[in-house]
């Protein structure tokens, strides 16, 4: 190797490094160094005058790596990096060591102040004395997005992006899209109809030039990375030809099957043969393989034989196809809170007991009751209605340790509904504590108390039980210390929110990390809410925790916007100070695999690989590896042993 | 000059030697060595854990400290060690015979002056093993024996409640004529009891190589035999074979930076070892000694031919040191039988 | 008590039928009753297999010096290799396909359980046979059979077992494709880590002046990192030059190692090679404990090496050698692990 | 204290994360609060990529005192580095304190980019704590 020619820059920064530290001395100690091969102190390292010095000094001694000896990193690293660029050398060869903000600073006698700023500068002399020359890594990218989920995320994500000029494809696993919003009756706190502001979104997607709409799909593979990934989407036969399809409906007319209706949260039944609901997009039908007696006019196709349009088409196969896209955005929802696991609230066992969504469809004019809130195992109007809120949330013991945030919205408006449908009921609340932060949201909680008398009761539900045609709800209320007994005849569970079964597959194919709720883990909690772990991945609505619609539809907004910055470029930069692997001394042990936080990190041939651009030069496989195969670029072992050294001589 | 001396003053003789500093065997956590006599001085061991070779050929040497002051000529100052005289006691006859060995290796071709200044200032005073202190005892059969007095200053035979001494050098002589009073002419009874002791001590039983002698040409003819693979199979590629024997005496020199602005530091020599793997590794990535096999020959044509060609001796003394410590069982005595036996 | 001819009798028919290529075992040296490593490939050499309380060896040092050679010579077999592996053996072999040194099917697992017992240590053996000299030693229950040339004498197994041995959780070979001997893991002799708790009792200068004994001894013959399965890189970070070297090994790379310790066997440079390599074998020692048995200068080695394990298993519930899917101790963690250290 | 323990300036080397650690102890810097100039920093990438190599080789080349600092659990850049060096440097300090070394010679803190002055204090206290303890010559080579 030949040996390296180093330039020293010391800075006066004025009077603020001058007056604790010896500059000139600095900079003369600094040229007894084995790589240097220039050094000057100035008073002013960042002004015009400096920075030309510093170029002029690149040219004139043939440096090829600098050391500036100046005020924090975060200043003018970037400043000095481009001069070194502007002299022809790589920027990485620029270090800065910090005299000022860690040493001027920070102490007042100069002796001392003199001796640290000469360990400090002398440290990055040897770390800039093994710096490789890098250049940033640029990757072409492909401008084409791929959404998963379309639910309200979903779609309010494939419109900003789309309107934005980039194409989209927006897979969705069942037969429509919509998603839960689709379900719901009215929102909070406006009570408007969901579905009258949802369709025209749903239709907006549908008529798209730029957005292709996957329903009926699933995302099987994910490989690549930002910029360039590869997806394997499974295209599952609905067996209808949408084209053909004329929704006359007369097909489930004949159909011999009767299956619960999942649309209906199973309220209603449907036939194999069915339309999830009557706006689906796509407007057309679909076939339920599992349900349908055999896909086989020897067994039955009468549907086949109604159908005029002549769209049925049994012969229909499952079809992979290969999607190229630059980046992803995951919009997987929410299910609701395993209903089995809340057994204390006799679900499943005890009539009438329902979950939101279920009381959604009640309440909806187009569910199946046409909009009467009537119980379903009679049919009767409810009179006496008991909502408990936090049914599985908060309750680190046995269920889910975070709030599902929207349940106490939608417990008001469930209460608020109910006496708009049945003005001489009793709606009881059972609450822990009301959250209603939002705008006009506490407001709301107010009105169903104040003015649609909706009875709150602080405290838990610890029992209840069918008695004869009521339901006995045993509970207390904390506020007056007396236990509560009303005989209700339904009984309406706020469940909790946790990510969909979806959400959960969307992780493993894309191999995404998950938090301790299973929601999908965000970058950083604070600076990178919509950004996944893995660059070129985002994030948005409830995969990524509980939110109601409106921080839903902005997360999707965000998220957008992040993948249209994205791939506005023709290619993306990477910082080239990534990890490198020794493939003479790996042995494919795969701990940095494991201790890799972006997945950056694969065996092929039994040895490590390193994808340069999801690597972010963390070095914690540095750390990880037992035999220093890996190491990251200008940071490696040999450079923080050289500093130590300089630290301490 | 013969003396006798009594056990119970061994350490007023040593305490007498007052120009020299002393060492005999002491047991630390079950690990016998040779260590300055503090106190008491017995000479009850087995054999120590290490020879007594660690005197003039320590594991590590500094040969020289440098510092180079950017664009300046390196400036080097020599380190000799330094002129103390110092005396082993309890030296077992096989380890003297190691001495001996190391004597010639650093004074062949040219002297080792750090060798040679640290030997020139040592003594050693053997004690004759009167039953072999180790199950891999095998002196006899290397031309040595439990008594020989080869490369010892004095020789100290163990005759019950007190030591029959015989001086072997000048040096010998003047450690014991310090002595003054405390040795006493050795009676014609000690002379007879002494010569009995040595007629048993070398009708011992011990192991033995069958044929010593013809083991050179043997072992040449050997080179390509694949029984070398076979007995080196278990190996482990450790040091201990070659660190704890007294005769081997390969090194490696290093520079020992210890600061760069100016640059400065040691040149060292640190004990090297031909089983380590990496001991025959080129720069360019090829190791002559690639396998186990390999090694093992090396070290056993070194002492049984290479040696014996150079200096018309084996290089090997018979401790047994690395049959018993060897982790898995690789049994000098037993790969150079079965090698010379299958020769040819 | 195994009979040792069951497992001649596996590793012939074994051998003998084509299903292995060789057999990783122990025979009888020529140093007396002590065995030593062995491998074979005739059939007929299985009867030179041996079993008893001095196989105290962790073959699956030589799984890995199999592995080497096959890379070296660039063969890839295609059948595996069997192994006698005792509780701990196999542990390490547990650990060595965690690390993807080896896969499963490469290995045939015959393990031998320890039983009521384990191996002997020489000098506790000696220290009770009074000078006689032992011809055999096998563990039988809780006793150890020694023949002497004056006949047979039975002693406690439990005064004469290494502490490893004593102290050992798991005496058999869960993972394995044969197995000899019953299970005998709840056996209680000692308590887990007893050796470290009362080492761990002393004061903080007793325990420096400890092992600042400990490493002025040590010679430095790399001993316990040759006998060591883990310590399976072909170039120990500790090492000054560089051994594999590849043709985009660049002659930078061979000109600076890093000198993370001198070659000089000094207190200071020993310490830090005795202190990485502790912590390198972190989460992968299963405590087979040859290290400590073939320290020529007797440094406690094991200490080390169970501290490292005792604060893995009470802090981070991790287990070396117990699972070959689960992450790495260093290279995972959980979200309780002890931070009140850290201010 | 002794006149010796106030004379003797213990050497620490510190190893700061770039992103909360370098960035306390810029903050510290820019609101100009005065602590001992001890410890020299070294700016890594991220505590995770911190081995323990190097804080032996610290100890081997002469450090009095060796000092860790990494972003609270939670916030680190690279998500989990900070999680991964916990346990490593949990297990190098119980190592440490087993062969010895006082407890004191070593020291982790979580320094965010908003914490300055517990960066200052953090080295103040340290370098009390060291001062007593003299000269570090258990680990420290002796290269003569």
């Amino acid at each position: 190797m030949t040996k390296k020619r180093t330039g020293v820059f010391v800075c006066h920064c004025g009077n603020n490094i001058a007056a604790t530290v010896d500059v000139a001395r600095v900079a003369k100690e600094m040229s007894a160094e084995e790589t240097v091969v220039y050094s000057q102190d100035y008073v002013y390292m960042c002004s015009d005058p400096g920075q030309n010095a510093v170029i002029q000094a690149i040219k004139d001694n043939q440096l090829d790596s600098v050391v500036v000896s100046c005020c924090s990193p975060s200043l003018h690293e970037k400043t000095f990096r481009d001069n070194a660029t502007r002299a022809g050398i790589s920027g990485f060869t620029c270090e800065i060591a910090n005299i000022r903000e860690q040493c001027a600073w920070v102490h007042k006698d100069r002796d001392v102040g003199t001796e640290k700023a000469i360990k400090i500068s002398r440290s990055a002399v040897r770390r800039a004395g093994r710096n490789q020359s890098l250049e940033p890594i640029a990757v072409p990218v492909t401008r084409r997005v791929m959404v998963i989920g379309g639910g309200i995320a979903g779609i309010q994500a494939s419109l900003d992006m789309a309107n934005a000029g980039l194409e989209v494809l927006l897979v969705e696993k069942q037969a429509t899209l919509g998603g839960h919003m689709l379900q719901l009756s009215e929102t909070f706190p406006t009570l408007d109809c969901s579905q009258c502001i949802l369709s025209p979104k749903m239709v907006e997607v549908s008529r798209h030039p730029k957005i292709t709409v996957m329903t009926y799909c699933e995302v099987q593979e994910v490989s690549g990375s930002v910029g360039n990934f590869k997806a394997k989407i499974l295209k599952k036969p609905t067996f209808v030809d949408p084209e053909k399809c004329k929704i006359c409906d007369d097909c489930t007319q004949v159909c011999p099957v009767v299956v619960p209706n999942e649309y209906e949260l199973g309220l209603t039944a449907r036939r194999a043969i069915y339309i999830p609901y009557a706006q689906a997009i796509p407007a057309s039908y679909t076939l339920d393989e599992d349900a349908c007696l055999g896909l086989n006019p020897i067994r039955c196709g009468k549907c086949k034989d109604v159908c005029e349009a002549e769209a049925i088409n049994y012969d229909m196969r499952p079809e992979t196809v290969v999607e190229e896209v630059g980046a992803i955005v995951v919009a997987t929802g929410f299910d609701l809170y395993g209903q089995e696991n809340l057994g204390e609230y006799g679900y499943g066992k005890v009539e009438d007991v329902l979950d939101g969504l279920q009381f959604e469809r009640l309440c909806s004019a187009s569910g199946a009751t046409s909009g009467h809130v009537l119980r379903p195992s009679d049919h009767k109007v409810p009179k006496d209605v008991v909502f408990i809120q936090c049914a599985g949330s908060r309750d680190p013991a046995q269920h889910c340790a975070y709030c599902s945030k929207i349940c106490c919205m939608y417990t008001a408006k469930h209460a608020s509904l109910y006496k708009h449908h049945v003005p001489d009921g009793r709606a009881y609340v059972f609450y822990i504590d009301i959250r209603s932060g939002g705008k006009g949201y506490e407001e709301f909680v107010q009105r169903t108390m104040e003015e649609d008398g909706a009875i709150y009761l602080r405290g838990r539900v610890s029992k209840l039980y069918r008695h004869n045609d009521k339901i006995k709800v045993l509970g207390t209320d904390t506020l007056t210390g007396q236990n509560v007994e009303i005989d209700a005849d339904m009984v309406v569970l706020a469940l909790a929110m946790q990510p969909s079964k979806g959400t959960a597959d969307a992780a493993k194919v894309l191999k995404i990390g998950r938090d301790k709720d299973g929601f999908l883990a965000e970058a950083h909690p604070k600076l990178k809410p919509v950004e996944s772990v893995t660059a070129g991945i985002f994030l948005a609505g409830a995969a990524q925790g509980p939110k109601d619609i409106p921080e839903t539809v902005a997360q999707a907004g965000a998220a957008a916007a992040k993948v249209i910055a994205l791939l506005s470029q023709a290619t993306l930069s990477h910082a080239p100070t990534v990890a490198r692997v020794r493939r003479s001394h790996c042995t494919g042990c795969e701990m940095c695999v494991t201790a890799c936080p972006y997945h950056a990190i694969r065996l092929e041939n039994g040895k490590a690989v390193v994808n340069e651009v999801l690597c972010e030069g963390c070095g914690s496989c540095t750390a990880t590896c037992l035999r220093a195969a890996i190491e990251v670029k200008n940071a490696t072992q040999m450079q923080v042993f050289e500093m130590i050294e300089a630290c301490l001589a | 000059m013969e003396k006798i001396l009594d056990k119970q003053r061994l350490d007023d003789w040593i305490a007498a030697l007052t120009d020299w500093e002393a060492f005999a065997p002491a047991v630390e956590d079950g690990v016998w060595a040779f260590r300055p006599v503090v106190g008491a001085a017995r000479l009850d061991h087995p054999n120590t854990k290490q020879p007594p070779k660690g005197f003039a050929f320590p594991q590590r040497e500094v040969f020289f400290s440098f510092e180079q002051i950017k664009g300046e000529a390196p400036r080097l100052t020599q380190k000799l060690p330094d002129s103390k005289h110092r005396v082993v006691f309890g030296v077992r006859p096989c380890d003297a015979r190691g001495t001996v060995r190391m004597d010639r290796v650093f004074a062949d071709h040219v002297d080792d002056v750090y060798y040679q200044s640290r030997r020139n200032n040592m003594a050693y005073v053997g004690l004759a093993c009167n039953k072999p202190p180790s199950a891999h005892c095998f002196c006899l059969s290397v031309g040595g024996s439990p008594v020989s007095s080869d490369g010892l200053d004095v020789l100290m035979t163990d005759l019950g409640d007190r030591y029959f001494l015989a001086a072997i050098t000048e040096t010998g002589k003047s450690l014991m004529t310090t002595a003054g009073d405390l040795l006493k002419m050795p009676a014609a009874a000690d002379r007879k009891q002494a010569a009995s002791v040595h007629a048993e001590a070398v009708a011992q039983p011990q192991r033995a190589i069958n044929n010593p002698d013809g083991a050179p040409a043997r072992l040449k003819a050997s080179f390509k035999s694949p029984l070398w693979e076979e007995l080196a199979q278990a190996c482990i590629g450790c040091g201990i074979c070659t660190f704890l024997c007294p005769t081997c005496h390969c090194f490696d020199i290093n520079d020992e930076v210890t600061g760069s602005a100016p640059l400065k530091g040691n040149r060292v020599r640190t004990w090297d070892n031909c089983q380590f793997p990496d001991f025959t590794m080129h720069t360019s990535g090829h190791n002559p000694r690639p396998t186990v096999g390999a090694r093992l020959r090396q070290r056993v044509c070194h002492k049984f031919q290479y040696f014996h060609e150079n200096f018309g001796m084996h290089q090997c003394t018979g401790c047994g040191r690395c049959i018993s410590d060897c982790p898995v069982g690789i049994d000098i005595v037993h790969v150079v039988n079965k090698v010379t036996e299958h020769a040819g | 008590m195994i009979d040792v001819q069951s497992i001649r009798d596996a590793a012939r028919d074994l051998l003998a039928k084509g299903e292995v290529r060789a057999v990783i075992g122990y025979q009888r040296g020529s140093r007396g009753m002590l065995a030593e490593p062995v491998t074979i490939t005739d059939p007929e050499q299985a009867d030179e297999l041996v079993w008893d309380a001095t196989c105290f060896h962790n073959l699956a040092l030589y799984l890995v010096e199999d592995r080497k050679a096959l890379a070296h010579a660039q063969r890839t077999p295609n059948l595996p290799i069997a192994i006698v592996a005792k509780g701990c053996d196999a542990r390490a072999i547990v650990v060595l396909m965690q690390e993807h040194y080896f896969k499963r099917e490469d290995v045939y697992i015959i393990g031998v359980s320890c039983e009521g017992g384990g191996v002997l240590v020489e000098y506790k053996l000696a220290r009770l046979l009074n000078g006689a000299q032992a011809l055999s030693a096998v563990i039988d229950g809780a006793e150890l059979v020694v023949t002497t040339l004056a006949g047979e004498v039975r002693l406690p197994a439990s005064e004469v077992m290494a502490d490893r041995c004593l102290e050992c959780r798991e005496p058999f070979p869960k993972e394995h494709n044969v197995v000899f001997g019953e299970d005998q893991t709840s056996r209680q002799l000692v308590a887990p880590f007893t050796a470290l708790a009362r080492f761990e009792a002393l004061s903080e200068a007793d325990r420096w002046a400890y092992w600042c004994r400990q490493f002025e001894r040590c010679i430095r013959c790399f001993a316990c990192r040759s006998v060591c399965p883990m310590c399976y890189c072909d170039e120990c970070v500790v090492d000054s030059i560089t051994f594999p070297v590849a043709p985009e090994t660049t002659a930078e790379e061979k000109a600076n190692r890093i000198r993370w310790i001198e070659r000089s066997a000094v207190r200071s440079e020993n310490i830090t090679y005795h202190m990485t390599r502790a912590m390198h074998l972190a989460g992968r020692c299963i405590d087979c404990g040859e290290c400590e048995r073939v320290c020529p200068v007797n440094i406690p080695l094991r200490l080390l090496n169970n501290k490292m394990e005792r604060e893995a298993r009470e802090h981070f519930g991790y287990e070396p050698g117990a699972s070959i899917g689960g992450p790495s101790l260093v290279a995972s963690f959980r979200d309780d692990d002890p931070g009140q250290f850290i201010r | 204290m002794s006149e010796e323990e106030q004379a003797y300036e213990p050497k620490i080397v510190a190893f700061l994360c770039k992103w909360c650690s370098s960035a306390g102890s810029d903050l510290a810097g820019v609101s100009r609060i005065q602590y001992p100039a001890n410890a020299t920093p070294i700016t890594v990438p991220c505590s995770g990529s911190i081995s323990p190599l190097y804080i032996l080789s610290a100890f081997n080349k002469g450090a009095d005192g060796v000092l860790l600092s990494g972003c609270h659990i939670g916030d680190c850049h690279y998500i989990e580095g900070n999680y991964l060096a916990r346990r490593k440097i949990y297990l190098i300090k119980e190592l440490l304190e087993m062969v010895g070394v006082e407890p004191d010679r070593f020291r982790m803190s979580w320094v965010s980019a908003a914490e300055g002055a517990k960066y200052a204090q953090v080295v103040k206290d340290f370098v009390a704590d060291l001062k007593p303890l003299g000269p570090q010559n258990k680990l420290k080579a002796d290269r003569t």
